[in-house]
């Protein structure tokens, strides 16, 4: 196996999809020009037909997008940054996630959206925003947040592949994350989370960024006597309630590391979700490890402590275990 | 442009299919057999009719909650559309999407969307999916004036005039988005001035008259299938109905205005002069609203015998590939 | 007290909180003709200047009326129907929410909106949303859902007085219930639960047009002795906490019975905190009672079935006391 | 329109102000000192001072990512700006607003905002506001050559339109949204091409002559406020550093032409020859120059020695009016 960095394994899902598939395209904002680094090449190798830098449209682009997917072909759509999907979240939530439902199963609607976060970063308010939890709300899209190497390529392969709409959140903090990824053509199904740490004593469900975080937390208490499983979420929408449960029936305790904000987070969709289906399993109280329901503030000394670091996922399980 | 003799004839039908079938759903849900946001195309005949038969069967078009005309100006077949009013499983749709989105893909009909403006940019990507797979299929995209409005007309005129995308878009311009007046949403006489703005052409017609539209249209369809880019084209034309049926405001139009248009300026009966002149006559035209009236009163009893949908497919359709999980 | 209902409660309230301040006024489509009713004879008392039909122009006149917020006006946008906050999205999260903070306080918000929900009656995917949970994701909106005539004319006059932006959401369901609403200036503060009914086995949170189901829920299981305690949640944003935390502490058992989609719902989120605040109170699972993660479909059969009923909330507050 | 001594000097002070408040700030971002996405103004101080001296004090502002050159144009101090860049309390925004968003409320200055074309509604807005209110303010917004292809600028130039509201909209041509030309994401040449679509006035002017801005924005103020109605001016400009600095992408400007506007368009330069021209040598400029330098050391050592906020403040300012729940 090779190692590749997180931005080096999506840029190869994407020159192998748009290699095996002729009908795989993708657009954006200077995306021939690699700003955001996981398009780097593609214009090159495919041309600017298939590499199309966009003008400032996002609600335009995401539906024209759509258009294209209705009549076959298989846009990949790079919103730049992720909170940019906000000036085109009407196209997203009428057009891309109701059309397949709303015309009785006559259009498919095979797009992908990649969406990074860079929050942590001193981009304030409105450039730091970690939009899923908002998109979760809306029933007819597929959402994704790698957190490895090796999910960001097959994970983006199969978004690619799948004939509904899949929105990829890439963390930015985990660009330069190096990892090993399988040779060949690595496809990760959709829909299913991955225990990245086995347990007993605590269950740690961790998303996007948070994932690093809680491997590293989990290290911490282990020399403490604390056993923590740690589950990477991985795919946000369908979310694998299966292997959430299963995690908990084991440990009975349960932490949720979600980068958003508290709010409608996966955080607490998770403890709604383990609350209703595993509330006889459970020996402590659930605790949730997100962003506080603030702004994202400019100065740094503001801005770090407001995510979920590893010392805080640390501090909720060894609280779950007193 | 000419026109064939059999094109006028389809011409005729197809605004006659309109006319009857806005005619006997009203009927139903005035009567409360159908439900929903409820907007006619009653008036508008002329302009979908002139606009869709410009169009090869292969090519698409785009539409709005406005949605009953432009698939039967399409192609569409009666069944299917009425079944989806009553939300049965043998609608187009499968009884989920209903009056404000009846849209038939099998005559490329690719949708009609709800949310003015939604449909713009939809438009413009099917037109780039055809231009990428080599295809020389053209979109045809309407749109109403109050639609002109909303920053995706910009977006997607803009999208469409910079990628020389196979696009027409077509704004059915009927005076007001629901009860206020065009003039008072735009400081500019005509949506087709917008047109300069993204470097393309753009014309106003006539709406009301089928084959006044049908050229300026074509003329349309001919420079983007070309590979010439896309065009704007505006008809003037009316709605002889409320905004939705049901709302009981109408002091936003002046009665006289209506009468002049439902006497004056009904695009059948205008159609019916321009057709006697082109030595067609009424009585032949009498007999294709017969046999269109035959072709309703089937389709009526198609979908009243059709099923509903069964409980499940509620969930059906939420995702083409779903995943358990 | 005098009886009015829920739709001239909201013309009440906006009648007079114009009488009282000049700086507010109303905007949005088709208002001076009161297509969605609240606005009825508005333009005729207060001219065209204060009461103005807009464009449809979503994104345009929500920013504009953030931005004649800033200068010291307080206006009321009506969006005429809730999904249509998805085409201004991006004004609401990046201006809306985002300037008070992101101006370190230079700029004041006092911006109402009033958003409709017209589900149940056959209008399909696109016109059926019930929009709160996407917005409750983002710090910075205070969120409400009066769900009587006296909850709809005070909560609304407190909006608009208040400096931060509130959204206001209808639910079309009780447009024409009737309900006293006290004399004089009414004013119901914000972030306040209400206990609806007081009980002692099984508490209902619901919210919107929830409520009345859970009231009738609450009649019918009390015939089987069954004791349930129905608190209204009036404000999603900020979410009275306190009322509900105290409620579980009595009962012991929680149903949230929300209009909403599940996933991401406040529904979820009341679920979240109770799991994590109050776990030792709780002596059975917590029950969500909600729409399903599908779209919301034309056909009446397939629709009706899909939202929170009296039914519904009846069975779940039954199968906690099993 | 002629413009006195006295403001010519002031124009020439607030276009050195911003030159070296970028010089300044940029090597301290280099230097790992400042953080954040950064976007210079440097190259583009005609168009800003020109424009913003155009307006009395009491009028307002709106602007965009680009944030560092308007509230100078428009009379800030320049300690709050440093202040804010260092993330310190005694920054404009209190640290939380950071490089993209410099705005200073006291001298007008509405907000600066990142979101491309977000702050174009705003402006309309605050012009309605204004309005209502019976002020005769004006309302500037500024917007870049890549924001004219957002929704938000057509549906905000229809609304001022319709409305006849007292806004300036002015489009800082730059040439590139990011790394992609202008002329590859609209298919006219120049975006005041658009303002016929809105019934409104569209010039250009050559965004590196600050008289030549000063001319038009003023000519389009004074139309707005005699009740008038809005127009859009688009300047010409440059940007001299590339899109944000610390972006290592360069090849998508010709050398040659970032070379031709460095060295033969530097509207500072420009600005010294024509005040030569005027009788007002460059010694006078030197001191001024020279004043600036001293301004903004100041500036640096009250930043520098400001607290920064205290960790409570990451909650504030969330509400003005935050309820306890
Ligand atoms: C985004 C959005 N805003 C508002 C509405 C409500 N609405 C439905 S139809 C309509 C008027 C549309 O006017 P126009 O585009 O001229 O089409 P027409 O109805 O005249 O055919 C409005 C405002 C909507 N469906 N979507
Ligand atoms: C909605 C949105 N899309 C994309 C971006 C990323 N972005 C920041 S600046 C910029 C280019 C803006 O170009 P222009 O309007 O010409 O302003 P300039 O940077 O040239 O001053 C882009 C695309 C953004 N901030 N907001
Ligand atoms: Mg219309
Ligand atoms: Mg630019």
């Amino acid at each position: 196996m090779r190692t590749l960095t997180y931005l080096e394994a999506l840029n190869e899902a994407l020159v192998e999809e748009m290699e095996r598939d002729e009908s795989v395209f993708v657009m954006g904002e200077d995306v021939t020009w690699a700003l955001m680094g996981s398009t780097a090449g593609l214009a090159e190798k495919f041309g600017e037909e298939r590499v199309r830098d966009t003008p400032i449209s996002e609600a335009g682009f995401v539906g024209a997008g759509a258009g294209a997917a209705m009549v076959g072909m298989r846009p990949v759509v790079h919103m730049l940054i992720a909170p940019f999907v906000y000036v085109a979240f009407d196209q997203l939530v009428s057009i891309v996630a109701k059309s397949t439902y709303l015309y009785g199963g006559q259009a498919k609607m095979p797009i992908t959206l990649m969406a990074p976060m860079l929050y942590g970063r001193g981009n304030a308010a409105q450039h730091s925003d970690r939009p899923y939890p908002a998109l979760m709300t809306i029933p007819g899209l597929k959402l994704i947040a790698p957190a490895s190497p090796a999910d960001a390529k097959g994970m983006l392969k199969a978004a690619i592949r799948d004939d509904d709409p899949v929105i990829s959140f890439e963390d930015g903090g985990l660009w330069g994350q190096r990892g090993e990824v399988p040779d060949g053509d690595h496809v990760v199904p959709l829909g299913v989370a991955d225990v990245k740490r086995e347990g007993s004593d605590v269950t740690v469900v961790a998303l996007a960024g948070a994932v690093t975080h809680a491997l590293t937390a989990a290290e911490e208490v282990a020399d403490e006597g604390i056993s923590v499983e740690v589950v990477d979420l991985r795919s946000i929408v369908p979310l694998d309630r299966g292997t959430v449960l299963s995690s908990v029936a084991k440990t009975g305790r349960l932490v949720v590391a979600d980068p958003a904000h508290e709010m409608g987070s996966v955080a607490s969709e998770v403890a709604a979700i383990v609350a209703e289906e595993a509330f006889w399993d459970l020996q402590a109280p659930i605790s949730r490890v997100t962003t506080p329901h603030t702004q994202i503030p400019y100065s740094a000394d503001l801005e770090r402590p407001l995510y979920p670091s590893a010392d805080r996922i640390a501090s909720a399980a060894r609280q779950l275990m007193a | 442009m000419t026109v064939s003799g059999g094109d006028l004839r389809e011409m005729y039908r197809r605004m006659s299919r309109i006319r009857q079938f806005e005619a006997t759903t009203k009927e139903l849900l005035l009567k409360g057999e159908l439900y929903g946001a409820f907007h006619t195309s009653t008036g508008q005949e002329a302009s979908i009719v002139g606009s869709c038969m410009a169009l090869r069967d292969d090519d698409y078009m785009v539409g709005t909650h406005r949605s009953h005309g432009h698939p039967i100006g399409k192609g569409a077949a009666l069944d299917g559309l009425l079944a989806e009013l009553m939300g049965k499983e043998t609608g187009v749709n499968q009884g989920k999407g209903g009056s404000m989105h009846l849209s038939d893909f099998s005559v490329g009909s690719l949708g009609e969307t709800s949310i003015v403006g939604s449909g713009l940019p939809v438009a413009a990507g099917a037109a780039l999916g055809s231009k990428l797979q080599g295809l020389d299929r053209v979109t045809l995209c309407f749109f109403g004036d109050g639609a002109s409005n909303q920053g995706t007309f910009h977006e997607s005129l803009n999208l469409a005039a910079i990628w020389t995308l196979p696009a027409v878009y077509v704004c059915e311009n009927n005076g007001y988005g629901e009860l206020t007046a065009a003039h008072k949403t735009m400081a500019v006489e005509h949506v087709s001035e917008r047109a300069a703005g993204y470097g393309m052409p753009g014309v106003t017609v006539d709406g009301q008259d089928v084959l006044a539209v049908h050229e300026a249209v074509g003329e349309a369809v001919g420079r983007a299938r070309r590979g010439d880019g896309p065009s704007l084209v505006e008809t003037m034309t009316y709605r002889f109905d409320n905004h939705a049926i049901g709302i009981r405001i109408e002091n936003y139009r002046d009665p006289a205005e209506i009468e002049h248009w439902r006497t004056q300026r009904d695009p059948l009966v205008l159609f019916r002069d321009a057709l006697g002149e082109r030595g067609i006559d009424g009585d032949e035209l009498d007999v294709i609203d017969k046999e269109v009236e035959a072709e309703l009163a089937e389709a009526l009893e198609f979908a009243r015998s059709s099923p509903a949908p069964p409980p499940e497919a509620a969930f059906t359709h939420l995702f083409t590939n779903p995943i358990d999980a």
